[in-house]
């Protein structure tokens, strides 16, 4: 027969005209994360609001493209806490090491908090303060 | 400009602004993982043509340049080349951690951040970013270029 | 009126929208014919063999993802069963069960974008769009289990890092059980589509003998007739427990490796449905091992597991003195791990042996008495990724 | 599937014949339960020689290389090139070990297998060793006015002061922003 096989190829495309599309639409509508997925960090606290780091330093060691910086101190109570926790988010490779390694839950990533685009580059470093925000921030592009 | 033109270029520079908005014409400069991330984006499930976004192989027809992925030395070149060949005006969306800062290779042979030699308006963070949050860096571009307007870029 | 006729050089790449990443190809044309060619790689080189030395064995981990990026886990596994083979440890039988699952789901996926870039490039937009949508399926199976889409790390040394999450084989039971009505629809959609043969067909000729010769492998030795797989040749992971067959076309062209992969397709199914039904229980890493750093649980109970945990997170852990291949079957071919180990953390030096590396330095003779046009089916049909060729 | 021993030692053994006094080691190493492959260890004056032979060894020729490289071991002879090769009929591979010196060129095995026309060029990308016979002997991964071999074991990281001037040099001036993300140490 004439043009057999592009009669067999077309009836494979309007077949789907029938069905329903598999789009999601992105802004309206929003793929939610499985719960492992590893975006944003952020840092663990106890419920009375204190940081649970106690600068051990694992996850700064492990860290295989090193952007963990933490320079700890001495709480009044004296218990060793973090003092400056700084992650480079612009350079991480969310491989979620930091988490794996952590004997604490101090430092966790979260699932669904994966819009963060910046303007500015140097935003993309994380400090302590936003990453005690476990929720999803507005992107910091309000300036 | 004379006072009574205002009118009218404030509502031309409106609408040259959505125009330019809402049909950015991506260059595809897939050059690692990050690249797949971007084919995703523009195939079934995700979908870009819904913004008006139809990748062009050309430079000569493109608006933006997304960097995906590692942008090395010997690559570097090439980029900077294409880069100057798009037409103004351009954005440029930098895709993932390889090309905001050079990533994880902290290497002899990789550009530490594809800002060190052209400049770029959005940094969309993920080694790879999802599909979405590659979409939510478009949009944060969209509202960039309906901020800064026409007539003043 | 005479008319001159002369080789004419063209440069492809290294920005191109078909040559599947950054490869420049420098062509010397007999009018349309392709007299001799040369490729161009690196422009993807990051320096991961200098990274490896420098970097602990468990945080190359993450590293090997972004070799061949289109089937992370196949290399995470790679390069574990590596490291694992060096310390003369095993993965429990689940572990290595459910790596076998993710590396056959692996493969499926890696070779649905093979079919979606190859017939785009073709000029068969429809397959991409349909390649795509059930890579997505894939995708997810893969995201709720390890939690990245692309880059998952997923396997570690001495088993795997999470067990299978809840509800994971039934999706899996779901996606198999669609997928053959779907390859159904590729193969209707291009097997017998007389532009899609006529472009392929005779087309990047590699003989048997330049196969071996040029040190191919992967589904490009295959479809030169070769019935090679490491999978059966070297088994790992427990592949002798499998019933699945080596697909393999003598027609050596483009047209034999798809149908070799399109097969191979069919056969990871047969694969994982094996590997589903007798899927063992247990642990998912091993313990006790002086290697593997102790459970979560432990870390944060016992003061002994968190000092172990400690020394084996910053320190590494002690190698024996000894020098290693370890290779896999990927999506691409073999990926071997040659490791030289001095004792310390650190790997002295690790080798890549990355297929699509070598399997682009056979283009030359595929391409040679072709047309202009017939390169982007052959750099299709290749498949090759920067990230592991450059490396 | 045989025992492997015995194809092994038979090879080795064909090997000392044909060349009493090319091969200096032989290691039979079995870690865990895998390692079946032995490792030979070649004069440089032989190295040539002794692969041809592997590879029209008569019981089942050696014709698939899988990769060549090299190792930096910092001690003398500087570098160590290391040949897999396998013979695809009896499923064995054998890996050939040659120490070489820093200056001297080495022939290349190019004639024999395809397979080693990048990795030789790789080989001298990363180490600078050179050999002689290559068809087309170029540096292969790293742009070809790059200066250093990435991967001798007294090259930084993070490149020298050639690799870190390099874009000044290849880009015109002003177009070039220097980076605020350094990586910690």
């Amino acid at each position: 027969m004439l043009f057999k096989d592009l009669r067999k190829g077309l009836a494979v495309t309007i077949g789907y005209l029938f069905r329903r599309p598999v789009t999601v639409q992105y802004p309206t509508e929003k793929l939610i994360p499985p719960e492992r997925s590893r975006w944003r960090h952020y840092l663990g606290v106890f419920p009375e609001g204190k940081i649970r780091c106690i600068d051990c330093g694992l996850c700064e060691r492990v860290c295989p493209p090193k952007v963990i910086k933490i320079i700890p101190e001495i709480r009044e109570d004296g218990t060793k806490a973090s003092g400056e926790y700084e992650i480079d988010l612009g350079r991480c490779m969310y491989c979620g090491f930091c988490v794996e390694v952590c004997p604490e839950l101090a430092i966790l990533m979260s699932s669904d908090n994966y819009e963060f685009s910046e303007y500015n580059r140097d935003r993309l470093i994380y400090q302590k303060e936003a990453l005690l925000q476990s929720g999803s921030l507005s992107g910091g592009n309000d300036e | 400009m004379a006072v009574e033109n205002a009118f009218i270029t404030t509502k031309l520079d409106k609408l040259v602004s959505w125009g330019r908005r809402s049909s950015l014409w991506p260059m595809t400069f897939g050059l690692a993982c990050c690249a797949i991330e971007m084919m995703s984006t523009g195939a079934s499930r995700f979908d870009l043509d819904r913004f008006g976004i139809i990748f062009r192989a050309s430079p000569r027809h493109s608006d933006v340049i997304i960097i995906a992925g590692t942008l090395t030395k010997k690559m570097a070149v090439a980029a900077r080349k294409v880069y100057d060949q798009m037409p103004n005006p351009k954005w440029v969306i930098s895709m993932g951690s390889c090309s905001n800062t050079g990533g994880p290779y902290d290497t002899y042979s990789v550009v530490q951040g594809v800002d060190t030699i052209i400049p770029v308006d959005v940094y969309v963070p993920g080694c790879p970013p999802s599909p979405q949050g590659l979409m939510y860096g478009i949009l944060q571009l969209q509202k960039k270029i309906k901020e800064e307007g026409s007539l003043n870029a | 009126m005479s008319i001159e006729s002369r080789e004419m050089l063209i440069n492809m790449g290294p920005q191109h929208p078909s040559t599947h990443g950054v490869l420049r190809i420098i062509l010397k044309l007999n009018g349309e014919k392709i007299a001799a060619s040369e490729p161009d790689v690196g422009y993807l080189h990051r320096g991961f063999e200098k990274l490896a030395e420098n970097m602990l064995y468990h945080q190359f981990i993450p590293y090997t993802d972004r070799l061949d990026y289109i089937a992370s886990m196949n290399n995470n596994q790679s390069y574990v069963i590596a490291v694992e083979k060096l310390l003369g440890i095993e993965a429990p039988p689940r572990a290595q069960a459910i790596r076998v699952i993710m590396s056959e789901l692996g493969r499926i996926s890696s070779h649905l974008v093979w079919l979606a870039t190859h017939a785009l490039d073709i000029g068969a937009m429809t397959v991409f769009l349909y390649c795509f949508r059930e890579r997505e399926t894939i995708i997810d199976l893969f995201e709720e289990t390890s939690g990245n889409r692309l880059n998952y790390n997923y396997s570690r040394i001495g088993g795997v890092a999470f067990d299978l999450p809840e509800g994971f084989k039934d999706n899996l039971r779901k996606f198999l059980d669609i997928f053959p009505e779907k390859l159904g629809e590729y193969h209707r959609l291009l097997t017998k589509n007389r532009i899609w043969m006529s472009r392929t067909k005779g087309v990047g000729i590699l003989t048997r003998e330049q196969a071996i010769n040029w040190g191919v492998s992967g589904p490009v030795l295959r479809g030169s007739g070769v019935k090679w797989d490491i999978r059966k040749a070297f088994p790992y992971d427990g592949y002798e427990n499998y019933d699945f067959d080596i697909p393999t076309d003598d027609a050596c062209d483009v047209y034999g490796r798809y149908l070799v992969r399109m097969e191979e397709m069919r056969q990871s199914r047969r694969i994982l449905q094996q590997a589903l039904k007798h899927l063992p229980d247990g642990k998912v890493i091993l313990e006790d091992s002086p290697y593997v750093s102790p459970s979560k649980e432990k870390i944060m109970t016992e003061n002994f597991s968190l000092m172990k945990h400690m020394v084996l997170t910053i320190k590494g852990m002690h190698t024996p003195i000894a020098t290693l291949y370890s290779a896999t079957e990927n999506p691409k071919g073999e990926l071997g791990f040659y490791i030289v180990a001095d004792g310390s953390g650190k790997p002295y030096k690790l080798k890549i042996r990355a297929p699509s590396f070598i399997n682009i330095s056979a283009m030359p003779t595929m391409l040679r008495g072709n047309y202009l046009a017939d390169v982007i089916a052959v750099i299709g049909s290749l498949d090759f990724v920067f990230g592991e060729s450059d490396r | 599937m045989p025992d492997t021993g015995n194809v092994m030692a038979r090879t080795v053994e064909y090997l000392r014949k044909l060349y009493p006094s090319a091969i200096t080691e032989v290691e039979r190493l079995r870690l865990g339960r895998v390692r079946r492959d032995w490792t030979i260890s070649v004069k440089q004056f032989y190295a040539y020689r002794i692969l041809k032979a592997l590879k029209d060894y008569p019981e089942g020729n050696y014709d698939f290389l899988v990769f060549a490289t090299a190792v930096d071991t910092q001690k003398d002879p500087r570098f160590k090139l290391v040949y897999l090769i396998r013979s695809i009929k009896m499923a064995r591979q054998i890996t050939v070990e040659v120490p070489v010196a820093d200056d001297l060129p080495v022939q290349s095995v190019y004639e024999l297998w395809h397979a080693a026309d990048f990795d030789e060029r790789e080989i001298y990308d990363m180490y600078g060793i050179v050999f002689n016979g290559h068809p087309n002997f170029k540096r292969i991964l790293m742009p070809e006015d790059w200066d250093g071999f990435p991967l001798r074991k007294d090259y930084p990281l993070k490149g020298n002061q050639f690799s870190n001037t390099y874009l000044d040099r290849k880009l015109p001036k002003g177009q070039l922003k220097q980076s605020k993300h350094v990586r910690m140490p």
